[in-house]
């Protein structure tokens, strides 16, 4: 009992947190938003598997990757190539000239299903790949960078441009990608509709679930000695490595795992909002992933959650009254995070936090002193 | 009944207060009046009995918001034009605009707000192919009505979207014949921007090319969307000698495109170039200048001389400034209210589904249409004319030839 | 490839040359400028491209000025042109400096994140000021066409144009930075600032000139670029990438190198480009490139140093 | 070259070229067992980079450096140090952030491969190996303190207890003492007495009272060539060293 509550809570202050997130996730957000804002909510939550994947990886290990999209959208793709060809049986497809292809291939003149897209016919094979496929793209990646001590800004523009390259291929092997348009018109999951009532609410609370487990699951990276360990190869990777530690290999395994949480969130986003695109898998969406992380707190995980959520609402909210004022503000904050709160809205809380906590201590006082201790004379009195 | 309705939404009201902030105080606001309008009308639609509300939803931020600008301004004059004169079934219209902001999700995203909250009677907007691809999925489950504008690849037809520019057969294979016939081309040269649209318009270019007019094409290429380097393909092309350049090249890439082409000494004196992605909009960026004597292939050109048009240019300068132009797409989404009133007007309801039946008879027609007489095919997509037009150093474009109206034809046969 | 004759091959081959040798011009001159931010003094400035940008809606607005007020000065506002982009973008780049850069020289990897800020809210000013189009300015006559050596062979004025302009601006670099005392001055203080500080040169006065310089040579390659292509609030974010490439794979410190790196990269593709499709002649580029960063982290050009 | 000799360390023909230049140039040294070895020269002798060469941080262009038998050159740093060999480097190598504690835990020889780490636990073996190097470095009392509120002779001796817990065969020190006051000098010249018995020890130093407090053995190094070696008296008085020193 006491492991997990020190291991993967965090502790008295870690558990707190993560139970006011667990409860506005699963139950406030449920209960007040309608369907259609819970569905934009669970949108957003999956993006946030990429900024806790960034907490890890960024914050902890002192890598910044600028390709977080690339995990993501492999997962998506993986996802949406299952879907796709579900949805894509002969008889549904019965007008093509190819029936039994998705229709982007057919669009393109491809005749016969490409032997890359075959497994993905299986539910076991997709999974699989999603969980599998992102995580030794990034071994093979990390390998090779971190075994020859490529880091920091190197690493971080060197991701960049895979993500590149891996957006142009999409974009221009359509015949085999769905292109520049992505994977679209996904309907169906083992025949249950994917876009019914019903579906979404399942697929946000699994969202959910899956979100809080990868925070746990962090948590416990973080609390082990691994985690300690990233710490102190930020800060002084040299001593690590003089203390016998192979120090690329905790990197790269770090890296996969971040893969992995991203390529998680991006085979729920397929699941929730029905397509996957190249538009996922580029510059902008991994940079902006980085922005969920360090608004929310590049060393807290429930930080990152948090600020995903903040960004994306104020984005939703504000560009639609004001679209001029948003990039302006987000260019803003971006800066004044980086300049004056390092560690984000988590930090902010750190630092002022108890500022709030105290004066509701103290009200709470207040009201036992003044309400709770008097009651005994107000009886007495209301007796009288 | 009414009674209990106010109250009970007056109610929401003070309960949903706290998430006000959150979820911006028009949208709820909105979601009460619709509450509203389910007792006032039957169709479970936005409708009261003096409005009825529709949505617009193009990209006014983001890389794509130059070219939809046009579009959601012709959407606007028309509504204008169409509540002057008294609205629809005696209702005015009101518009909830929303902007897809460039990013295909956001468009889907929007078009279920439009559709589940606001519950709009139908929705004018998407311009990309993607973006049309990633909303379609909403509108088909939520059935929604959407009028799309942009000339397209076809190999598409959804119940829930009208399409009012042309499909790729009506807009290529006229010019092909024309080109073929009146510079007696034979070989063609093939470059486009790497998306479906130019792929697709290629794939019956080509089929076209080598099995009706019996030419050949001697090279095909595909450049990156946002490519500003033309040397090699420059290079490439006087190589291979084409009779005609035939280019769907798009956005950013076109400026410097015919820039380069321009400045390799490849102009309309030595060489005919044809292109299916260059409206007045574009010409804008390009300039003139870069573009004269080539020639273009659309069903509308700002400059075609008729009633209709001269009305429309005076109508849309007037509400949106001396300066604008008028594209192709601007013209074909100035056609989505008005093709839809035609068709509300005809059924007698906003009801969609009712709409949609009336419009498959396929004989919605509008004789007031700027590019002259349109008819709405049982298809969805819109008889029309094909038109080519050849570019001047003021950017605009003299029709040097009109096809008979012709048939839209999204899943053309022996092209796929 | 009978139906050619030898004097048209030769005269593709000739104008393919100078193709890869334009986009080597075009990608150095991009280049430069960051070599010296992102090389010399290892700020990694992800707003690169809007200092470019800068520099194109400069000759944008000097294009429509002249034009309306001046129409007699056409032929030769463009030279003007340059000189005010090299010095706005350079301004810019001063004010950048000052008011955000000299806080993170400590932490590379937060100049990334703030300069992608700093980057989206100029991107906004632009679509502001100069609306969501994209704009290219009227050109002087002089540099539209092109120039024929035979009856063949076309050479594009403007290429030959952006050439000229890159050597010049690649030599003054290497003037100032190797023979001049401000270049000194800058190597010492990015080898060592301390050392430099004690004996007396005022490094944060250098940090801040050689950021204003690096990015007024950002504002040169975006005006020359309105030659090439067309300018709109998010076009620099089209060349960050390759820029970035162009001067890791130089070898960050080393100004030869980044000439070297441009001038493979340029061939390689243009080469690739002339036999397979635009989308995959990047890829495969981009691809070799990250191969061989992999193998050689250090880039192309970089000296072994005692650790 | 294969021959196995009885000493912990054997450099032989040791050369590295930056460029061209040749920071050290055919070095022999030998490092018997329980010898504490100091190596001192004006700077830029080459004596950060023979450490360098040892530990791996620097590889070699030619040479060999065998320890215990076993050939250095080409194996990686955590190799290096798996096999025990220590380092603490010239400007004190600590985790700031950490306690005391976890500096010292952190550097416990269990749980280094990536799945060790993750299930490692704090057992009472591992307790007790840290309050026993801890008092040995005079920080049992400071066992709970933030590592970078320490001073900085105490910093020292952290990064020694960092290596000592490993229980290294080879130790090497670059300047342990320096910045310390007169008093931890002292501690500092005491702690490494002990420590050096029962492992070898290679230090590099400025302080030459120090040295002479402290060293078995002395190696002057110069140009990255060896200048002189033998005892502190024998190298003090050898007319090369003085002439390199003075004149330098």
């Amino acid at each position: 009992m006491s492991f997990v509550y020190e291991k993967l809570m965090g502790g008295k202050s870690g558990l707190t947190g993560f139970i006011i997130l667990a409860t506005l996730i699963l139950v406030i957000f449920p209960t007040f938003l309608d369907l259609f804002r819970l569905n934009l909510v669970g949108k957003y939550l999956t993006y946030a598997f990429a900024a806790v994947s960034l907490v890890l990886l960024w914050g902890y290990g002192g890598t910044l990757s600028l390709g977080q999209g690339i995990f993501f959208g492999l997962g998506g793709y993986g996802m949406a190539m299952f879907l796709k060809l579900e949805a894509s049986s002969p008889e549904n497809t019965a007008i093509q000239s190819t029936p039994g292809i998705p229709d982007f291939m057919d669009w393109n003149q491809i005749t016969s299903l490409p032997w890359f897209w075959e497994p993905f016919n299986s539910f076991t094979f997709t999974i699989l790949a999603i969980l599998i496929l992102p995580a030794a793209f990034a071994y093979l990646v990390g390998a090779a960078m971190f075994k020859r001590r490529v880091g920091g800004v190197y690493f971080a523009i060197i991701t960049q441009v895979i993500a590149v390259i891996l957006t142009v291929l999409i974009v221009g092997q359509q015949g085999f990608t769905g292109g520049i348009n992505g994977i679209t018109d996904l309907r169906t999951l083992h025949g249950w509709d994917i876009t019914s009532n019903n579906a979404k609410y399942i697929f946000y609370f699994v969202n959910c679930f899956l979100l809080l487990g990868v925070i746990v699951l962090s948590r416990f990276i973080l609390t082990s000695k691994f985690g300690r360990l990233l710490l102190a190869m930020r800060d002084k990777e040299d001593r690590v490595r003089f203390s016998g530690y192979d120090v690329s290999n905790f990197k790269i395994f770090i890296f996969c795992i971040a893969a992995l949480i991203s390529a998680i969130g991006g085979a729920m986003f397929t699941l929730q909002v029905g397509f996957m695109s190249p538009s996922f898998v580029g510059i902008v969406p991994s940079i902006e992933m980085v922005i969920f992380c360090a608004i929310g707190g590049r060393m807290s995980l429930i930080g990152a959650v948090y600020g995903t959520l903040l960004i994306n609402f104020g984005k939703t909210t504000f560009s639609e009254s004001f679209p001029e004022l948003w990039l302006f503000l987000m260019g803003g904050l971006f800066i004044s995070v980086v300049m004056f709160f390092p560690n984000g809205l988590a930090g902010i809380w750190d630092d002022y936090g108890h500022y709030l906590t105290d004066r509701l201590k103290q009200l709470k006082d207040k009201f036992t002193t003044v309400v709770l201790n008097r009651e005994p004379k107000q009886l007495a009195e209301d007796a009288g | 009944m009414k009674a209990t309705s106010v109250i009970k939404s007056l109610t929401r009201f003070e309960f949903r207060r706290g998430l006000l902030r959150v979820v911006g105080v028009s949208a709820f606001l909105l979601a009460s009046l619709s509450a509203q309008a389910d007792s006032a009308n039957t169709t479970g639609l936005a409708v009261t009995d003096d409005t009825v509300t529709v949505g617009i939803l193009h990209s006014l931020t983001g890389t794509m918001a130059i070219s939809e600008t046009g579009a959601q301004e012709a959407e606007k004059l028309a509504i204008k034009q169409i509540n002057d004169m008294g609205g629809i079934l005696g209702r005015q219209i009101k518009v909830i605009q929303e902007d897809g902001a460039s990013d295909w999700p956001t468009f889907a995203e929007k078009s279920r707000k439009l559709l589940v909250k606001d519950k709009v009677a139908a929705v004018f907007g998407c311009w990309t192919s993607a973006s049309r691809k990633a909303a379609l999925p909403v509108f088909e489950k939520e059935n929604g009505l959407l009028y799309y504008p942009t000339f397209y690849e076809g190999l598409e037809q959804s119940k829930n979207v009208i399409y009012t520019g042309q499909e790729a057969t009506q807009q290529i294979l006229d010019g092909l014949n024309w080109v073929a016939k009146e510079k007696g081309a034979k070989t063609f040269y093939l470059i486009g921007s790497d998306y479906i649209w130019p792929r697709t318009s290629m794939k019956i270019a080509r089929k076209h090319i080598e099995n009706v007019l019996g030419g050949k094409v001697v090279g095909e290429e595909y450049k990156p969307l946002g490519n500003t380097q033309f040397g090699s393909v420059i290079n490439k092309i006087r190589l291979k000698k084409p009779d005609v350049i035939y280019a769907a090249v798009v956005g950013g890439s076109n400026v410097a495109w015919f820039k380069q082409l321009k400045a390799a000494g490849i102009t309309s004196k030595k060489q005919t170039l044809l292109t299916i992605s260059v409206t007045e909009d574009e010409v804008l960026g390009i300039g003139g200048e870069n573009l004269e004597g080539f020639y273009s292939i659309m069903k509308y050109f700002q400059s075609q001389d008729n009633p209709n048009n001269k009305a429309f240019v005076k109508a849309f300068k007037e509400m949106w400034g001396d300066d604008s132009v008028i594209g192709d797409v601007t013209q074909a989404a100035y056609l989505g209210p008005w093709l839809w009133k035609a068709a509300v007007e005809k059924a007698g309801t906003f009801d969609v589904d009712k709409v949609v039946a009336v419009s498959e008879m396929g004989d919605i027609e509008l004789t007031t249409a700027p590019e002259g007489y349109v008819k709405l095919h049982k298809n969805h997509h819109l008889w029309s004319v094909a038109r080519v037009g050849k570019w001047n150093k003021d950017g605009q474009a003299t029709v040097v030839y009109e096809s008979e109206l012709l048939e839209p034809d999204p899943f053309p046969a022996g092209y796929q | 490839m009978g139906e050619y004759t030898y004097s048209e091959l030769g005269s593709i081959l000739a104008m393919q040359g100078f193709a890869g040798i334009s986009l080597f011009s075009v990608l150095l001159l991009m280049a430069l400028g960051l070599a010296i931010i992102f090389g010399q003094m290892g700020v990694i400035n992800m707003a690169h491209g809007e200092f470019m940008a800068v520099g194109a809606y400069t000759t944008y607005f000097m294009s429509s000025l002249t034009e309306s007020y001046l129409p007699t000065l056409m032929p030769y506002y463009f030279l003007i042109a340059i000189l005010l982009s090299f010095l706005v973008a350079g301004l810019l780049g001063y004010l950048a400096e000052f008011a955000l850069i000299r806080h993170l020289y400590k932490r590379p990897l937060d100049t990334l994140l703030a300069t992608w800020g700093l980057s989206l809210i100029m991107q906004q000013s632009f679509r502001s000021i100069f609306g969501a189009r994209e704009v290219s300015p009227t050109l002087p006559d002089w540099l539209m066409g092109s120039y024929q050596p035979t009856e063949t062979i076309d050479i594009p004025l403007n290429g030959m144009f952006v050439l000229a302009l890159t050597a010049v601006v690649t030599l003054g670099v290497f003037y100032l930075l190797f023979k001049s005392s401000w270049g000194l001055r800058v190597r010492a203080t990015t080898q060592n600032r301390i050392m430099s500080g004690a004996v007396g040169i005022n490094t944060k006065k250098i940090d801040r000139y050689t950021f204003a310089l690096g990015c007024g040579i950002a504002g040169i390659a975006g005006a020359a670029f309105t030659t090439i292509a067309s300018t709109g609030p998010t076009t620099g974010s089209l060349y960050i990438v390759d820029t970035f490439m162009v001067v890791v794979f130089g070898g960050a410190a080393s100004l030869f190198g980044t000439i070297a790196s441009a001038f493979s990269i340029a061939q390689a593709q243009s080469i690739l480009e002339f036999f397979i499709s635009g989308s995959m002649a990047k890829v495969y580029t981009l691809l070799a490139l990250v191969i061989i960063l992999m193998f050689k982290p250090e880039g192309l050009f970089a000296s072994k140093v005692r650790r | 070259m294969s021959s196995e000799t009885d000493f912990t360390l054997s450099i032989e023909n040791l050369t590295v070229s930056f460029d061209g230049f040749k920071a050290v140039d055919d070095l022999n040294l030998y490092i018997d067992k329980n010898e504490l070895h100091v190596v001192i020269g004006p700077n830029g002798a080459g004596k950060t980079t023979v450490l360098d060469l040892i530990c791996g941080k620097t590889k070699s262009t030619s040479g060999s450096i065998k320890f215990l038998n076993k050939e250095l050159t080409k194996m990686s740093e955590h190799e290096i140090v798996r096999a025990g060999v220590g380092r603490k480097f010239q400007t004190p190598s600590i985790y700031e952030n950490l306690s005391v504690f976890e500096n010292l835990e952190i550097s416990y020889p269990k749980g280094r491969g990536v799945v060790g780490s993750l299930f490692f636990k704090r057992t009472d073996t591992v307790l007790n190996k840290v309050y026993e190097i801890a008092k040995e470095i005079m920080l049992f009392d400071a066992l709970e303190t933030e590592a970078g509120l320490l001073s900085h002779g105490q910093k020292q001796w952290l990064e020694i207890g960092m290596l000592l817990i490993q229980d290294p065969q080879l130790l090497m020190l670059d300047e342990p003492v320096a910045g310390m006051s007169v008093k931890e000098r002292e501690q500092t010249a005491e702690l490494l007495n002990r420590i050096s018995e029962g492992r070898s020890v290679l230090v590099i130093e400025h302080d030459m009272d120090f040295v002479a407090r402290i060293a078995h053995k002395v190696t002057v190094l110069h140009q990255g060539k060896i200048l002189a070696a033998g005892n502190m008296q024998k190298v003090q008085n050898d007319p090369k060293v003085i002439e390199v020193y003075l004149g330098h």
